[in-house]
């Protein structure tokens, strides 16, 4: 660590991975009341459930993004950040205003919910994802705003490179597309369109610029290869990101009353979607085995070329799979979708916070760039056990979905929704079972951090 | 010749493919926009409709069901319950979910919604229906 | 690498310009492709309603269209054979030249939009418009996107940024917009007069 | 230095060459002259042009191995499927 203004990163870190152990905790709840329907009945109805786990998901990620780049920018810039303080308070308050939020979902009925923030003053809420009580989003533009500033003054008097403008367009266009969840007409194909704008343009649009520009970060460090090469790899990952997903958008929009050319428009452009995220684990790997170090830190290398195949997997190929509107007719709103949403989130946005939190903490943590070997091998397990099964996770519920389109759309005789459910329950109880594995990758990734806390970092090769 | 391939040429190509594609989609939005008038059963958005949309949000219904194939996947579609089950049958099944469930099965919780509440979401359930979906769900099921 | 003074029938490995915007041509092609094969097959369930409406399109503005295209890429080929013999005010004049084609088609077919649009037709008028109006718009953008390039090449090669030893840009921009080019002179024939 | 000028009669006698080809595919529309293989043929002739610029605009008549055939193969599969949808 370079400069000690990168020590604010620390507690977003902790925060993050905090938040992440409560996200996987709410989906193994959800996913028993997939099989035990009344699991927790009343006291948590499956949409609070999920409202918990989503909810947390974003937040953590967002804790991720933000840890990362008060860990970052000052490093690439090459001078101290703008103003821990604001850093931290704004940590505070984000967090404040999370478990507020949380707490908000599971104590009170979400119409109270809605009544004591009052939402129909200006109301946003009760639309999947963008369930935040109108007050919270009003929060977390602020909160986006005061980081931008910080993060902004610090490029902006310190080194310009590459990796901090992508990162800052990226954190920019993030911010910037949050707005549209203010926009919630009573038209609910308008609604839904441009609810898009917040959901598409974020995942499938500015975070693969984050996700591009924290990876490209991390091989820089790792691999010693010359930043040149770097940075032009980013430039044209994330070219080929935005190319293919502004227009890709327009796989949601097939079925959802808006016009019938976006059935081609969006099959076209969203079926180049998976070559940015090819291009990605081309890019790891290809950083690797041109290293010119051995970094001492093995698990972040692993995090790193990880985040690039599952990437690939998730959001690639699981996104491919249904994306032509002739198959998408027939898996959308199935567990199709389920199974590629997961997978995909762990795959580019979970591995690469993990990632950059990988390699970063030792330093954070008063070390030289290393944790000890005992507990690196650890790490490396949870690795192993939470992407494993994640894949389980993600091919049980493909199997579900498949049984599920064959059962209630194709078949001469379509049966009803709750009467599928009921078929492909095994699936249900499989998913359930690799949920549990991940947990205990989770539990095992958490115990890395405290196994041979004493011990000497392995030397560098 | 240099065969070369520079850093300048990347970045042209990041802001110059990114900016053409941002404007693409803005014109098509637009059009987009100005055509779904044909589409979007907008003749029948009433206010009773609007304010079905708000109980809708206000219970996080999107929380289990799908609305048009977004939402969560735990409990049916509903962008054509109004064709599955009628008006009447959308409002009564609403109103007589018992409060603690059913035992061992997937419940949907007594939201204790007033009779014009009930009348509201099911208006808006019947506007979304007849909304233009280019044909999707593949059949009535959903 | 060592450079060649006179264009000779020496085979060079790679094509003109930088490697990348070859695989960025190979990727708009696929899009265009895509784009070509959906009409194909669209029209397949439809030839009464393609053929009746092709006939509303206006054939003589796309020939000028397609001439001004032809015009514009032949004189691109001949200021990038200018540069590479450091013939800087030739290879600019050429290029003017190029960019004032360019212009023509833009000139013609804004004309052409204008009159569809006052006409009340959208994407959503019919199959044969979507595509259409799809792959005419879409080939439009490409146009001018290509004239950015083309006048940023102009601009330089008048301050004298290339030469002889230094042409990889003027390349890379000329073969972007043979492309365009090559992507009209599939559309014309598709969409206008089969 | 300046260079004495250039031959630049093969790309001239192209341009005249597509030039021609695109009038008489306009002149093929403008006549009552119908029908599945004036279709193809037009389009045969669309294709031509574009192997014509491949090679000499896009000057990968002089590119090797697989760069040669970009263009090509692109224009050869879009014949193949424009063959197919105009004559099931």
């Amino acid at each position: 660590m370079k400069y000690t203004s990168q020590m604010v990163a620390k507690p977003y870190f902790i925060a993050a991975i905090g938040l992440f152990v409560g996200q996987i905790l709410f989906g193994i709840i959800m996913g028993l009341q997939y099989v035990i329907g009344d699991f927790l009945f009343p006291e948590i109805p499956f949409n609070v459930a999920r409202m918990v786990h989503t909810n947390l998901l974003i937040v953590w990620l967002l804790f991720g993004f933000m840890g990362a780049s008060y860990y970052l920018v000052p490093e690439e810039a090459e001078t101290e950040l703008h103003s821990p303080i604001l850093a931290k308070l704004m940590f505070w308050i984000f967090l404040i205003a999370g478990a507020a939020t949380i707490l908000g979902y599971l104590l009170v009925p979400y119409a109270t919910l809605a009544e004591i923030t009052m939402n129909d003053l200006l109301p946003t809420m009760g639309r999947e994802f963008l369930e935040q009580p109108t007050i919270t989003k009003i929060g977390i533009v602020i909160v986006a705003l005061a980081f931008l500033f910080n993060i902004g003054m610090t490029i902006l008097k310190g080194r310009k490179t590459v990796i901090n403008l992508v990162l800052l367009i990226g954190l920019v266009g993030l911010a910037v597309f949050f707005l549209f969840a203010f926009y919630n007409p009573d038209n609910i194909v308008l609604d839904k369109m441009f609810w898009w704008f917040v959901v598409h343009l974020w995942v499938e649009g500015v975070w693969e610029l984050i996700l591009g520009s924290l990876l490209a970060f991390v091989l820089i460090k790792t691999t010693g290869v010359d930043r040149e090469v770097i940075e032009k790899w980013l430039y044209v990952i994330i070219a080929m990101a935005l190319i293919t997903g502004l227009i890709g958008t327009g796989h949601h929009f097939f079925w959802i009353g808006t016009p019938g050319y976006w059935q081609w428009w969006g099959s076209i452009f969203s079926a180049m979607e998976p070559i940015p995220f090819f291009m990605m684990t081309v890019f790891a790997f290809n950083m690797v085995n041109k290293r010119r170090r051995e970094h001492p830190n093995q698990p972040a290398v692993l995090w790193a070329l990880g985040t690039g195949v599952m990437a690939f997997l998730g959001a690639g190929v699981w996104g491919f799979l249904h994306t032509l509107s002739p198959v998408n007719y027939y898996t959308h709103g199935t567990q199709i979708t389920a199974a590629h949403g997961h997978m995909a989130f762990y795959g580019a946005y979970v591995m690469i916070v993990l990632a950059i939190i990988s390699y970063a903490m030792p330093m954070l943590n008063g070390r030289k760039a290393a944790n000890s070997a005992k507990s690196q091998i650890v790490e490396m397990w949870s690795f192993w056990l939470m992407t494993i099964s994640m894949v389980f996770i993600t091919l049980f519920l493909t199997g579900a979905g498949i049984l599920q389109v064959y059962l209630q759309r194709m078949s001469d005789n379509p049966l009803p929704f709750m009467v599928v459910q009921d078929k492909i329950e095994l699936f249900y109880w499989l998913r359930e079972g690799a949920g549990v594995v991940f947990l205990i990758g989770l539990i095992v990734y958490i115990a890395s951090f405290f196994i041979g806390k004493d011990e000497a970092e392995p030397n560098e090769a | 010749m240099s065969q070369a391939f520079t850093k300048s040429m990347a970045r042209n190509i990041f802001y110059g493919g990114s900016m053409f594609f941002f404007l693409l989609l803005l014109v098509l939005t637009f059009d987009t926009v100005e055509s779904l008038p044909q589409t979007d059963n907008r003749e029948n958005l009433t206010a009773q409709v609007a304010k079905g949309k708000h109980v809708w949000e206000n219970n996080n219904c999107i929380g289990c069901h799908t609305l048009l194939g977004e939402g969560a996947y735990f409990a049916p579609e509903l962008g054509n319950v109004h064709k599955r089950l009628g008006k009447e049958g959308v409002i009564a099944f609403i109103k007589f979910r018992p409060k603690n469930g059913i035992p061992g099965r997937r419940s949907m919780p007594q939201f204790n919604l007033t009779d014009d509440e009930l009348d509201a979401v099911a208006e808006f359930l019947k506007y979304t229906s007849e909304i233009n979906t280019q044909n999707w769900p593949p059949n009535i099921q959903g | 690498m060592s450079k060649k003074q006179l264009m000779t029938t020496k085979i060079t490995k790679y094509p003109p310009g930088e490697i990348i915007i070859w695989l960025f041509i190979m990727a708009e092609l696929m899009v265009f492709g895509l784009f070509f094969a959906a009409y194909a097959v669209t029209r397949i369930d439809n030839i009464e309603l393609f053929e009746l409406y092709q006939q509303n399109l206006d054939t003589t503005a796309a020939l000028y269209n397609t001439i001004a295209l032809l015009s514009s890429s032949y004189f691109v080929v001949r200021s990038v054979i200018a540069i590479k013999h450091n013939q800087q005010q030739d290879s600019f004049k050429w290029m003017v030249l190029a960019i004032i084609m360019g212009l023509v088609f833009i000139i013609i077919k804004t004309d052409e939009f204008a009159h569809h649009v006052s006409n009340g037709i959208t994407l959503s008028t019919n199959t044969f418009y979507m595509f259409y109006l799809s792959l005419a718009f879409f080939h439009y953008l490409h146009v001018i996107l290509g004239l950015i390039i083309l006048s940023v090449i102009a601009r330089n090669i008048n301050k004298g940024a290339y030469s002889a030893k230094e042409y990889t840009n003027v390349e890379t921009g000329a073969s972007y917009w043979h492309m365009v080019d090559l992507v009209w002179l599939i559309l014309f024939p598709l969409v206008y007069v089969m | 230095m300046i260079e004495k000028k250039p031959s630049t009669t093969v790309e001239t006698i192209v341009f005249i060459v597509l030039i021609v080809l695109t009038l008489v595919t306009y002149k093929v529309g403008e006549t009552d002259m119908s029908g599945i293989f004036v279709s193809l043929g037009v389009f045969a002739i669309a294709l031509f042009k574009g192997a014509l610029i491949s090679e000499h605009f896009m000057q990968l008549k002089y590119a090797s191995g697989i760069w040669r055939w970009l263009i090509l193969i692109w224009l050869i599969l879009l014949g193949i499927v424009i063959y197919i949808a105009f004559t099931v």
